[in-house]
C-alpha cells in the first residue's frame, strides 16, 4: 500500500499533460500528417484546453471522469472518445482519495476500456502501445512497493518505450492502417501522446 | 498556406454562418444542420456526419430527399457524440432515425456513443464502407466510407421520402453500399488549416494511389500518367473487387481542388472502360462532391443499379449539393 | 505541370467526349454543345461560347432554361467563327439568336465575324462587360465580362423559354449585364496546358487583386489577408461603382481550385457587408462556376434585382451545371 | 517598279513565318504569361500549323487569302482573326504576281483593316506597333526604289524597333490593358510575333 493520493493530484495530472501536449502540439500533428490526416494535435490540444476550463470552472466529480466526459463531448475524432473513455473509467474508479495501487487498477480499467472501445489490441500501433505498458509498469512498481514518484518514472519510461517500439509496426487499426506497409517506419501519433501524458503524472508528482 | 479563412479555429464555425446564409431551405444551430422545415410526421429521420473539409458532403445534403441532418465536426474530425444525440433527437418524426457513418474509427465511435445516449429514438445504422484502396479484413479498420456515401444518402433518402419504415430504409442503405466500390487518385496532397502545411509531399512527377479523403497518403506512389492510364488504375481496382455488368451509376469526383474540365476528361476515359467491360454507365454524377478541402485528383465510385436503385436515384431531390425533380 | 489530362492539344476534345457521355440532354458536333432535344420552333435561340477552362461555363449551362448552345473554344481561346456559324443556325427556331458575348476582343472580333457571315437569321448580341477591376474607357478594350455571364445566360434564357421575341430577350440581357458587377482576388494562378506552368508567380504571402478568369494578372498584389478583409476589397470595388440597396442576387463563385468551404467562409463576409449597407441578399449563388482552370480564389459578382429579374432568376431551369423547378 | 514577285513568294513566306513562330512558340506565350493569358505562342503555332496544312493540300487562290482564311476559322482569339484579316486583306490586295510596290500597298491595306478590326491604333502596345513601322519600311523602300531584299530587311528592323518599343507602353487593347500600369516594362506578344513574320520575309526572299 502507497501513501494516499486525491483528486487535487489527478487536477495536476491534467494540468501538466494540458501544458505538454499543447508544448508538443505541432509535433503531434506532424506525426499524424505521415500516416494519419495532421490534425492529432490540434484534437488533443483543443480537447485539453477545454478540460482546463471544465476543471477552472469548478464543478462537482473527480477531476478525471470530468476531463474524460469532456473530451468525450468536445473532441470529436478517434482520440476524443477513446482518451474521455479513458480517463473517465479512471475517474469512476477513483474516489476523491485512494492508494497508488487504487491508481495502478483504475489505469488499468482505462486503458482496458480504450482496448474494447477500440477493438484493438497491442502491437496494431495504437495509443495502447504506449498506455499499455504504462499501465502496467505503474502495476510492477504497486507490486515492488515503490513511492509514486518511482512508479510513475517507470510508468512515463514504459510509454516512451512502447511510443518508440510503434515506429517498425505496421498499422491495424485507426487511419494509418489505410497505408498498410507504408505506415512502417514512423511513430504512431497517439501513442506519441500517450507518452506525453503518461510523462507528466510525473511533472504533477513534483508539484503535488 | 493561402486559404480563405478569418483564422484555422473559425473554419467551420463561419463555413455554416456561410451556408446558413446562403440557403434559406436550411437551419443551422449548435452545430448541427437541419432542414428548415423540420421533421415530417411519420417519416424516418436520416443523420449524417463527420469531420468537415468534404463539403458539399454532409451538410450540403440536407434537404428533401436526402438527409434531415447533418453533423459537422472540426476538419478531418469526426462530430462529438452531443452533436449527433441533438440531431437525431430533433429529427425525430416518430418513426425512427437513421445514422449513415463512414467506416472511420472516430465516427463509428462517436455515433455509437450517441446512439446508446439518444433516449426515446428508435435508432438504425448503416457503415459506408466502399473504398477498396483499404483491405478490408478482421485485423484492420476496414474499408473507408468515401463517394458511396452520397449514393447511401441519396437513395436512403429517397425511401425515406416515400415513407418506408426505419428497417427497410436501412436495408437499402446497407445494399447500396454492398453495390458500391470506390477509388481515388491524388495529383497533390490537401493542407489542413490547423497543420498549415500540405499534409505529404508529393513529386511534381508522382501521383498517390488509393487516398482517402483525409489527406491520407495513398497506397503507393507512382508516376503521373495520362488521365487514361489514371483512369484505368482507379477502374481495375473497382472492377478486381465489383465486377462491372449491367447498369452502373458512376461518380467521378474531384477532390476539392481539380477543375471540371479535367473530371469530364477522366470521366470520358471511365466511361470507354465500362463499355469495354460490357456494362452501362445507366446514370453519372461529375463534379466536386466529397471531397477533401484543396486536394487536386479524382475518385470513382461505381454503385449497381437494380430497377429499385434507380427509381430511387431519379426520385426528386432538393439540397444544396444535389438537386433534380424539383 | 500535373493535371488530370491526356496531352494539352486533347483537352477540349476530350473533355467534351466526357460530357456527351455524362450528359444525355446534350449533343457535341463539332466543337458545339447543343441541347439534344434540338431548337423550339418560335423560341428566341441562345448562343454563347468563349475560351475553354471556366467550366462550367458556358456548355454546363446548356439546356432548358438557358443556353441552346455553347461554343467551346480552345483553353482560353475565343472559338472561331465556324463553330458560332453553326451553332446559330441550328438553333434558330425561326424567331431568331441571341448572341451573349463576354467582352474580350478575341471573343467579340470572332462572333461578330459570324454573325456578318451567318445567313438567313436573325441575329442580336449582347455585351457581357462587369468586371469592375478593369477600368471603362473610350481608350481600352473596355471592362472583361465574368461572373455576369450566368446571370445574363439564366435570365435570358427564362424569358427566351417563355416566348419573349429577341428584342425583348436582348434587352433584358443588356439590362442584367447593366444591373451587375463582378470583382476578383486570386490566391494562386492558375497553369494552363499549353503553357505547362503558371501563368504568373505570387509569393506565398500575397494576393493578386482584381483578377480576371482567363490568368491575367490583377492590377494589383496586396498582402495575404482573412476571408474578411478580402471579401471587403471586393464589395468595396462593386459598391463603389454600383452602389449597394435593394434586392441583390449574388454570387460568390470559385476559380477553379478553391474548395466550397472556403467559399462558404467568403459568403458569410459578402452577406455581412451586404447587411451593413442596408440591402438585402434575396438570392444567392456559392460554388465553382466561372473558373479559371486551377485558379485558387474567388470572385463575388452582384446582381440589383427587381421583380421581373427575380422572377426570371427564379424561373426553371435544367442544366448540368444549373438545376432548379424541374 | 521593283522586280516581279508571285505566289510562290508567298507560300515561301508563310512556310518561314510557320517556322519562325514554331521556333519561338514558348517565348510568345511567355510574353503572353506576363501581360496576357499565356497562349499566343500556342495560338499561332496551331494556326501557321494549320496554314501549312491548307498550302499543301494546294487548294485554288492566292496563298496569302486561304493563309487568312485559314486562320480566322482555326485560331480564334484576338490574334486569330486579327493576323487572318491582315493576311487576307493582302491576298485580296495581290494577284498571281505583283511588284513590290503593289505588295507595299497591299500590306498597308492589310495592316489597316487590323487597326479597323482591333479599333487600334499605333501606341496602344499592340501587333499595330510592328505592323505599321514595318508596312511604311516597305512603302519607303519602293520610294527609293530599293529592291525586294533590301525593303524587306528595312521592314524587319522596323518591325523588331516597333515590337521593342512596346516595352514601356501601357497596354490600351487586348487583355494587356486589363493590367493598367502593371502592363508596362513588357513586351507585347503580338508584337513580337508580328516581328517574326515581318522577319520571315527576308528569310523567304533568301529562298526564293
Ligand atoms: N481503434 C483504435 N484503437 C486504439 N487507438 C486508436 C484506434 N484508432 C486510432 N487510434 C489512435 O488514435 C490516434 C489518432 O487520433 P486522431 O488523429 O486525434 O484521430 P483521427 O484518427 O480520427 O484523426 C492514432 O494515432 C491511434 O493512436
Ligand atoms: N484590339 C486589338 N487590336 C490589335 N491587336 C490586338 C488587339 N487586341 C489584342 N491584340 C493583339 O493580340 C495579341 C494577343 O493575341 P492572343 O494571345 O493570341 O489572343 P488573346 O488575347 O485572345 O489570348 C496581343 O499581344 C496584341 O498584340
Ligand atoms: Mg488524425
Ligand atoms: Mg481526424
Ligand atoms: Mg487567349
Ligand atoms: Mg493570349
Amino acid at each position: 500500500m502507497g501513501p494516499l493520493m486525491d483528486a487535487a493530484f489527478c487536477a495536476a495530472w491534467l494540468e501538466a499533460a494540458a501544458l505538454a501536449v499543447a508544448a508538443d502540439r505541432e509535433r503531434l500533428t506532424d506525426l499524424d500528417a505521415a500516416i494519419g490526416d495532421a490534425d492529432h494535435g490540434a484534437n488533443l490540444d483543443r480537447g485539453f484546453s477545454e478540460v482546463r476550463q471544465a476543471l477552472a470552472a469548478g464543478g462537482p466529480g473527480q477531476p478525471l471522469a470530468v476531463a474524460g466526459v469532456t473530451l468525450i463531448r468536445k473532441v470529436g475524432g478517434a482520440s476524443g472518445p477513446l482518451y474521455g473513455s479513458l480517463l473517465r473509467a479512471m475517474g469512476k474508479a477513483l474516489g476523491e482519495s485512494f492508494t497508488l495501487a487504487g491508481f495502478a487498477a483504475a489505469f488499468q480499467a482505462g486503458v482496458d476500456e480504450v482496448a474494447r472501445l477500440g477493438k484493438a489490441v497491442e502491437g496494431d500501433k495504437t495509443m495502447l502501445d504506449a498506455l499499455g505498458p504504462a499501465a502496467r509498469a505503474v502495476a510492477g512498481a504497486v507490486r515492488d512497493g515503490a513511492e509514486p514518484r518511482a512508479a510513475f518514472e517507470r510508468a512515463a519510461e514504459a510509454a516512451r518505450e512502447g511510443a518508440l517500439a510503434t515506429v517498425p509496426l505496421v498499422a491495424r487499426k485507426g487511419r494509418a492502417s489505410y497505408l498498410g506497409e507504408r505506415s512502417a517506419g514512423h511513430e504512431d501519433p497517439g501513442a506519441a501522446s500517450s507518452a506525453l501524458i503518461v510523462g507528466a503524472l510525473v511533472t504533477a508528482d513534483g508539484e503535488a | 498556406m493561402k486559404k480563405l479563412i478569418n483564422s484555422p479555429g473559425e473554419v467551420v464555425g463561419d463555413a455554416l454562418k456561410g451556408m446558413a446564409a446562403a440557403h434559406p431551405s436550411l437551419r443551422v444551430a449548435d452545430r448541427v444542420v437541419y432542414r428548415a422545415a423540420g421533421p415530417r410526421a411519420g417519416k424516418v429521420g436520416l443523420v449524417s456526419g463527420g469531420g468537415s473539409g468534404h463539403e458539399p458532403l454532409h451538410a450540403g445534403f440536407v434537404g428533401y430527399g436526402m438527409l434531415d441532418a447533418a453533423c459537422p465536426g472540426e476538419v478531418f474530425t469526426s462530430p462529438v457524440p452531443d452533436q449527433i444525440i441533438a440531431a437525431t433527437q430533433a429529427v425525430d418524426g416518430g418513426a425512427g432515425v437513421l445514422h449513415i457513418v463512414k467506416n472511420y474509427t472516430g465516427d463509428t465511435l462517436n455515433f455509437e456513443l450517441a446512439a446508446d445516449l439518444t433516449e426515446g429514438v428508435e435508432v438504425a445504422g448503416v457503415l459506408v464502407d466502399d473504398d477498396v484502396a483499404v483491405q478490408d479484413s478482421l485485423y484492420t479498420a476496414g474499408r473507408r466510407g468515401t463517394g458511396a456515401t452520397l449514393f447511401v444518402e441519396k437513395m436512403a433518402g429517397a425511401l425515406a421520402e416515400q415513407g418506408a419504415p426505419l428497417a427497410q430504409v436501412a436495408r437499402v442503405a446497407a445494399e447500396v453500399d454492398g453495390r458500391s466500390r470506390s477509388f481515388g487518385i491524388a495529383l497533390t496532397s490537401c493542407t489542413t488549416p490547423a497543420a498549415g502545411k500540405p499534409t505529404f509531399d508529393l513529386p511534381d512527377d508522382q501521383v498517390e494511389l488509393g487516398i482517402g479523403i483525409h489527406g491520407e497518403p495513398g497506397r503507393r506512389r507512382a508516376p503521373h500518367a495520362p488521365a487514361r492510364e489514371l483512369a484505368e488504375v482507379a477502374m481495375d481496382a473497382v472492377h478486381h473487387d465489383l465486377p462491372l455488368y449491367g447498369d452502373l451509376l458512376v461518380m467521378v469526383n474531384g477532390m476539392g481542388g481539380t477543375p471540371l474540365i479535367e473530371l469530364y476528361i477522366v470521366f470520358a476515359e471511365v466511361e470507354a472502360y465500362v463499355r469495354a467491360k460490357g456494362a452501362r454507365v445507366a446514370r453519372s454524377l461529375v463534379g466536386n462532391y466529397v471531397t477533401s478541402l484543396d486536394m487536386q485528383g479524382f475518385s470513382v465510385t461505381v454503385c449497381r443499379l437494380d430497377d429499385e436503385l434507380t427509381r430511387l436515384w431519379d426520385a426528386p431531390v432538393e439540397t444544396p449539393g444535389l438537386r433534380w425533380g424539383r
